[in-house]
């Protein structure tokens, strides 16, 4: 019998993300070891009012961008970031 | 020197900030709301930002510009809430000793701020409509 | 507008002026009087014009800017008689509806400013020594 | 015997031209149908003190900018402009 270990992940939603939500931030669970890639997915399926936006966010981790490779820990400081437009 | 707050933006406060008699060319960028996108009226927009990112990436650009040209001094300034038309929204001010590095630090400070940093901005219609701003549109 | 006199250039004035609700960049160059040019240290500078002519080239500046870029306001402003370090000299504020077009108007305004305008500049170093400046030398 | 008609066209100096002269304008005798180029010389052999100057200037006739090959009228606005150096 195989144990999956899992990690439960706090993201910080901003702008669109945040009005698709409802909320500012939303708990993912994923599998331990898991990436920025893996992230979204279990995003997308475990809130589905994210579905549509999942594809187009990029994710920050301790305030920096960070691509669907990029591992993911438990206590990271992790943030979902809709197409940007300041200015 | 970079600032992200709520405050108004004062363009004179900004030039004084950067002139030096060191720096012949001084370039003052001003992002200003605009009332009509097409023929689409703004009333207000909102801006927000991921305020603890966004300060980094804001220092960080300044960094960086200050690698790439012989800046005196460089001043970053974007301002969050709900903006009228007409409002300043944004501002770039630096100073070199010779012009053609301030227009190029300058115009590169703006458009890299607006291509990475998250920072938001949500349009609100006359007819009630509103919607997040989608990169490229201004 | 432009204006070529011996009265103090206002850059918040000059923004004021050019910005508009219709305008989301603006752009403003502020020439500063340098106190070093190399190692030599410039006690003040005297500026003079021919008056008549550089008004006029200064207003077909604006024409041609104007029909190069959609410009919604344009300041072209130059300053006259003695000036001393950190004093603005001259100043070109353009505003347009997005902001690359207003970066290269106004850095074409004052690229084409300094090369054909009749306005000369005698730079008086802080040793009494004294010479009408060159072109392309700042 | 030919009779040569001669004009003379008063020159507004600027910057160094105007302290080379001492002055700030100059007379100077030039031939009826004369140009700007036969002015730059006649400039130089009727006020010394501008020849070394002189082959660096522009002139302006009627506050625009001509070259040497054009006419000056005698009661056109001449002006002798040195290198410019605003900014």
């Amino acid at each position: 019998m195989s144990v999956q270990t899992t990690i439960t992940v706090t993201v910080q939603l901003f702008a669109g993300a945040r009005e698709a939500a409802g909320r500012g931030t939303l708990d993912v669970v994923l599998s331990d070891n898991g990436t920025i890639g893996q992230l979204r997915r279990a995003l997308s399926e475990q809130h589905p009012q994210l579905a549509a936006l999942a594809p187009h966010l990029m994710f920050a981790i301790d305030t920096r961008y960070a691509d669907d490779h990029t591992a993911v820990a438990e206590h990271a400081q992790v943030a979902a970031i809709p197409p940007v437009s300041g200015g | 020197m970079i600032r992200l707050n709520h405050e108004p933006i004062d363009p004179a406060e900004l030039c004084e900030s950067v002139r030096s008699a060191r720096a012949g060319g001084t370039v003052l960028f001003l992002g200003t709301v605009r009332e009509l996108t097409g023929s689409v009226r703004t009333e207000f927009l909102e801006y927000e930002a991921y305020q603890e990112m966004a300060e980094k990436m804001l220092a960080d650009l300044e960094s960086q510009a200050r690698q790439r040209w012989p800046i005196v001094e460089c001043a970053i300034v974007h301002r969050l809430g709900r903006l009228e038309p007409k409002t300043v929204c944004v501002a770039v001010a630096v100073s070199t000793p010779h012009r053609a590095d301030a227009f190029e630090a300058a115009r590169w400070l703006i458009d890299t701020l607006k291509q990475n940093v998250p920072i938001w901005k949500k349009e609100h219609g006359d007819r009630g409509a509103a919607h997040w701003v989608h990169p490229g549109t201004c």
